[in-house]
């Protein structure tokens, strides 16, 4: 046959990256092309998917949380404008919860809403327990938002740091993929050399449990540095299990 | 100067400074419609084009996009222009320049000689006043060599970076897609790794890693992480075996300034990479991408179309002389360009600006899943861009970076391109292809069999082990 | 056999018959969505891939997609199916045959050997399973050498019909259209003008026309009125110096009748053509142009998707021996191909499935005003059409055809295509060019001056004169 | 200068097409691409014209008009859908002024109005100079009409020919030209083979007089041979001043 598999396809099990596909020619057999369309049809299709507010709600009790949008109003302006994504909507009133608080953390569905529906509540309560002394403003569940949304909702709130956890856009092998990212003194007006990152939480990545690892020592960090962004680096110890063979002198 | 305007079908239109001129002259993009700076009709937009055709070149060199008190890249711009090399076309208009530029005596060589009197506005200006095949026409008599421990830009010849990325930087995983890739000839150009997590010491076990790999099989390339360029420098100052250094970079202050950089961070990696002098046929040392869309993203355009913000980017990295330069095209989503048309058009202009202002353009011939392109509009795009003469394509396993999430080319897309347009590695790496028994009698990648070597060395647990 | 079926992310999804699943498998195509045989969504589309790549290729044999005895195409390709080149293949589904045609053992002899042995059909199926780079890849091996007073579809080589058309088939104004493209070194697949007006006598007078250009200046190309098939009978007979036959052509027994033609009627311009022995270096006289949407738009495609119509067009046109054929992409509009992306992906499906086919492909890269599309996109196809290896391309002055109301290529976009990939002329045609004088050192053709002597000619007023 | 300007551009005098355009390199020289983008934009602009009602009413007078509508609701329908376009909506009503007639005229806007705007009204009258004893049915103006629309119009008509009138599809030199369609006994279901057209009528084409010589000569062919298409040849005599330099032995 055309199609010489590479014999080492067994190499595969280290990474799921798609290695070891074989070859028709110069091009990849058929099965890899259409399993690649199949999985690109899925990817376009988590992007539409919605914050799933009773699961979370669910999941985070007993916390308090509170909904609100950015003013993209739907999808299609979401993608187009994300200027819109980054502002709150006219609806939120400041009355309530206002702070001041050592952090909030916004829940934001971002391109993959799947992603946060799946890891936020665990990611969350997992960073509390290692800070169970900080004071938490109420968890904020943002729709059509991004990033810097959370810019806004912290300093409404009156919160040192504002911790977005986000959807990633979605890729062919990682579709539901959750980014958290961190930043000290939120204002509007922040840019992203401000914050920090902690990308890529889902089953074949970082599990909830080890990002909460790394945020909470970052988190601990920047209110201790009263800074976020370049300047502070992750030095987390090492999240024990995370699959990363670490070198002996790190 | 009070603006601009030109007459058709017996409308005028006026337009308030070179920098709305520029923009309203740009092909439709969802990026600069999201600025606000976009033409407001097609016939709008031909008119732009009418009244940027008769703006002379002069003009450029007194009116700053961006001003050049609150703006270092401008300073950049004014201040390293070549008036000497000026001299050729100083007494031209855009629309002159566009077509000298097209003309027969306008050859490699006098394309390199005019590059630095040329300023990246200038050069984007008649990036709008081309088609498609003028961009592609005159990008391929450009000639932008150079070299570190292999040789790049050189004519018939399409390099690659092999990006071997991995969800959470394990290294086994890392080391698989780096020899997946070599096995399909990949990585001449660069061994790179986008790092999942930030931290030095992870950044520090991946670049041994790669350096490891790199000795082990005497590959004449480089390695990079694309980590952020302090943590790079913070490398270097640990020892770390560091060959290049990578940052993205944007046309603007502000726009750098929000990816946590300057022009003086850029120049201390630099010489930190100068100093280490790893180079063997060359010491280009310096790795930037770039990306149509950075700036606005980052609110930092100062009312510019987002490809004449790209252009000024290469004014940025030709400071530095560095090695590869690549603009990650569809990567950032369609809220800079929309599909696959706008992703092709941009992708041939990127390629074209770098290339006349000298840097050694390569592409991330790329999309996401929320932009509405597919493999078919990246074919047709990296076929088009290797007719243009493109230094390198990037490629991943598959096509897919799982963590990143998008998908650039593939290292089956290499060889494609290899065969459907006769295009060779660097001739360093094509003579270690040759002694690693990877090349057939047609000089084509050979299928993979247990016979070779490197598989061969990766069966027996060699390549996962750790280096360093 | 009573349907096919998959399953995808648990969901099953069952396809009536082999009609419906090829059409179920087809790109996204406004077509295909405007005659409701498209798939419902891309899980759909996907669905419909998986299940015909298992299709194995002999069902194609037994399952027709119109029935033998309702349509004379559908017999045509029965009858002469060639089951002794198709028994390499017999074993094989239509993914294996996927496969096996990208693969290295797949080279010009092979494909020349085996197309006798496929049906339209079968080609057009594997095409649905193909990403652009793979249409281009398998293309570009495929040879398909035919001759009339040029030799056509040699390696390296991309022809040109020169088509000088005029709104009111004025004899001047046509002549100089010709030699507009003559200067350019256009025109050696074919000068051919398509009349405005029907009549025979103008018809006639036109051939006249053109015939004496052709001698007067020894050009070793052929002329053509693109006339229907019988007013070029009618003008045969009168004795009208014909080179080519022209017809345009389509899948079905219906769409065909629907041009006023059937096979009957076309063996009886082939036999009639073949008689005036008027080539040279070969004996090829037909000129068919196809497109797909022309039976859909004539409500003659039996439910089948507009891609695989068209395939079924070619076995029409290898039944007369060619000399060229071209599918005019873009011309019929939007309600068959929406934007860019869907010529540029029509245009590269249609070159391929000729091909392999056997036939002489060209394409008249091209779009109207009624569609979304640009001079970019055709930049675009035509490049990757090139590159591909298509026979010739279709090229008007300007790019503006003035009487058939499209935008079709330029003379410019051959000498652009000739530079940026380095493809030349039919080598006869090649050499008459230089005997006037027309190509320059670098085996460019030459910017025209008052030495030239084809031009020389004209202004003496010489080629105005009427010819016959 | 790199643009080498042909020395013949003078030629160009006898034909609109685009001839002599010179040379950047390859390229044709910038003027001529931006003139031929402006173009491009004015021929997209065209195919959104529409019927000019008012004027045709007026330029017909005396003559009867009866206004019809096909199936296409829009230009974004009628683009996309060509089956609507050739299909009478629900409005018409047979009543009125049925047959039998010799001939009905339709004019329709097809792909660009604007061209019977301009040529309909005289080419009609010129017609009807030529025919003079016929019985024509009322003109009937379609709106987001295909060619095929006379079929079912002549049928329901009962008329012996229908005359379709046709806005083609815009050039970009000629972005307003007519095309005329004639077709033996419309009924639905014919095809394109059973019609003749006479096509490119405008200013730099055939003008409306010509266009209506070969037209009354068609008609009355098709009328005593009882039929029309590929059956039945242009054999017009010469329409005098076409421009069309005719051999002497036609
Ligand atoms: C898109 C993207 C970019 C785009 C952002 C522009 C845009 N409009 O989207 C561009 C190409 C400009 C970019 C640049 C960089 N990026 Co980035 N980027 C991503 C990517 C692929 C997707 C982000 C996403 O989906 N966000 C979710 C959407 C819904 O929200 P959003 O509000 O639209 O997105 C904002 C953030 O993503 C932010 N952002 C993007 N990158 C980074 C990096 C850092 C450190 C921070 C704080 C913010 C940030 O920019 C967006 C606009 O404000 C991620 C990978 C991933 N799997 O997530 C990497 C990723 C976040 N980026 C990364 C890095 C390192 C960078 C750079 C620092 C690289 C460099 N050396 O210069 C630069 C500079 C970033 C900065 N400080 O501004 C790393 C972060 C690693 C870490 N744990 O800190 C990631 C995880 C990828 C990687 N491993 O290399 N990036
Ligand atoms: C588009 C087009 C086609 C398309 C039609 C498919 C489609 N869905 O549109 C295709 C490519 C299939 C085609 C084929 C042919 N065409 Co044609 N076509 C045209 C074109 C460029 C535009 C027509 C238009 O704008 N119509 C107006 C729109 C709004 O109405 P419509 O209902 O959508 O269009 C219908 C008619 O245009 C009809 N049609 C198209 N061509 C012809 C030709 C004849 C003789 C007839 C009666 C009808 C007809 O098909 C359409 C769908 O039913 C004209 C040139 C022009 N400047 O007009 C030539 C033109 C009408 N065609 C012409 C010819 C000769 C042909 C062919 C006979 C060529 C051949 N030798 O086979 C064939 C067969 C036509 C047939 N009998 O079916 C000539 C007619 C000359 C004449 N005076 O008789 C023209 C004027 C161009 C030319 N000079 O070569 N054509």
């Amino acid at each position: 046959m055309a199609v010489e598999r590479n014999l080492w396809a067994s190499l595969r099990a280290t990474t799921i990256a798609r290695v070891g596909l074989g070859r028709a020619g110069d091009a990849p057999p058929l099965g890899d092309l259409l399993t690649f369309q199949l999985a690109h049809a899925r990817a376009r299709d988590a992007v539409g998917t919605t914050l799933d507010v009773a699961r979370l709600t669910a999941e985070l009790q007993p916390l308090h949380v509170r909904q609100v949008s950015s003013l993209a109003r739907d999808r299609i302006q979401y993608l187009r404008r994300p200027d819109l994504g980054r502002q709150l909507d006219r609806s939120w009133a400041d009355d309530l919860s206002r702070g001041p608080f050592d952090a909030v953390f916004v829940v934001a569905d971002g391109l993959s809403a799947k992603a946060v529906n799946d890891n936020a509540a665990a990611f969350i309560s997992a960073c509390m327990d290692r800070l169970a002394s900080w004071r938490f403003a109420p968890i904020v569940l943002a729709q059509q938002a991004r990033v810097a949304i959370g810019d806004e909702i912290g300093s409404r709130l009156e919160a040192s740091l504002a911790v977005v956890l986000i959807g990633e856009r979605p890729g062919l092998s990682v579709p539901h993929s959750m980014g958290v990212y961190i930043t000290y003194n939120p204002q509007p007006g922040r840019t992203d050399a401000q914050r920090n990152c902690i990308s890529n939480i889902h089953a074949d990545g970082l599990n909830p449990e080890q990002a909460a690892q790394k945020a909470a020592w970052l988190m601990s960090e920047a209110l201790a540095r009263k800074l976020t962004g370049v300047d502070l680096k992750d030095a987390a110890p090492d999240a024990g299990g995370l699959g990363i063979e670490k070198g002996g002198e790190s | 100067m009070s603006g601009y305007s030109s007459s058709v079908n017996g409308t005028r239109y006026t337009f308030e400074d070179l920098r709305s001129l520029l923009a309203a002259a740009s092909p439709r993009r969802s990026g600069d419609e999201l600025a606000g700076v976009a033409a407001q009709s097609e016939e709008h937009r031909i008119a732009a084009r009418f009244a940027l055709a008769d703006v002379p070149l002069k003009q450029f060199l007194s009116e700053c996009l961006v001003p050049y008190e609150a703006d270092e890249v401008t300073r950049l711009i004014v201040d390293t222009h070549d008036s000497a090399a000026f001299r050729k076309v100083a007494h031209m208009t855009v629309g002159d320049l566009r077509d000298w530029l097209l003309g027969y005596e306008a050859d490699a060589e006098a394309l390199r000689a005019l590059s630095p009197g040329l300023t990246p506005e200038m050069v984007a200006a008649t990036c709008k006043l081309m088609r498609n095949q003028d961009l592609i026409a005159v990008a391929r008599k450009c000639r932008v060599v150079t070299g570190f421990r292999s040789t790049l830009g050189l004519a018939g010849r399409l390099s690659s970076r092999l990006q071997p990325n991995h969800p959470t930087d394990d290294l086994h995983g890392i080391a698989v897609s780096t020899l997946d890739g070599l096995l399909y000839g990949a990585g001449d150009a660069v061994i790179g790794v986008n790092p999942a997590t930030d931290s030095l010491a992870n950044c520090i076990d991946m670049l041994r890693m790669l350096d490891a790999v790199r000795e082990k099989y005497d590959i004449p390339t480089q390695t990079c992480v694309l980590a952020h360029v302090t943590t790079a420098i913070a490398a270097m100052e640990r020892g770390a075996p560091t060959d290049l250094v990578f940052q993205s970079v944007a046309g603007t202050e502000a726009a750098n300034a929000s990816f946590g950089v300057n022009l003086g961070i850029l120049r201390e990696a630099y010489e930190a990479s100068q100093s280490l002098r790893r180079g063997t046929v060359g010491s280009n040392t310096m790795y930037f991408e770039t990306g149509q869309g950075a700036a606005l993203s980052a609110n930092a355009h100062h009312g510019m179309d987002q490809q004449t913000a790209e252009a000024r980017a290469y004014a940025v990295a030709r400071a530095f002389k560095p090695l590869i330069v690549n603009s990650v095209v569809g990567f950032i989503g369609p809220e800079y360009l929309y599909d696959g048309k706008q992703i092709i058009r941009a992708g041939l202009e990127d390629h074209y600006c770098g290339k006349l202002l000298g840097v050694p353009m390569g592409c991330d011939v790329c999309y996401t899943n929320h932009a509405d392109a597919d493999q078919d509009d990246m074919d047709t795009l990296m076929t088009l861009l290797t007719v243009a003469g493109m230094t390198f394509i990037i490629t991943v396993p598959g096509s897919d970076d799982v963590m990143l999430n998008y998908q650039s080319a593939s290292f089956h897309d290499l060889l494609y391109l290899r065969s459907a347009l006769n295009v060779r590695a660097a001739p360093e790496f094509e003579a270690w292809l040759e002694r690693m028994q990877m090349k057939d009698a047609q000089g084509r990648v050979r299928p993979v069999t247990s016979q070779t070597p490197l598989l061969a060395g990766i069966v027996a647990g060699e390549m996962t082990s750790r280096g360093g």
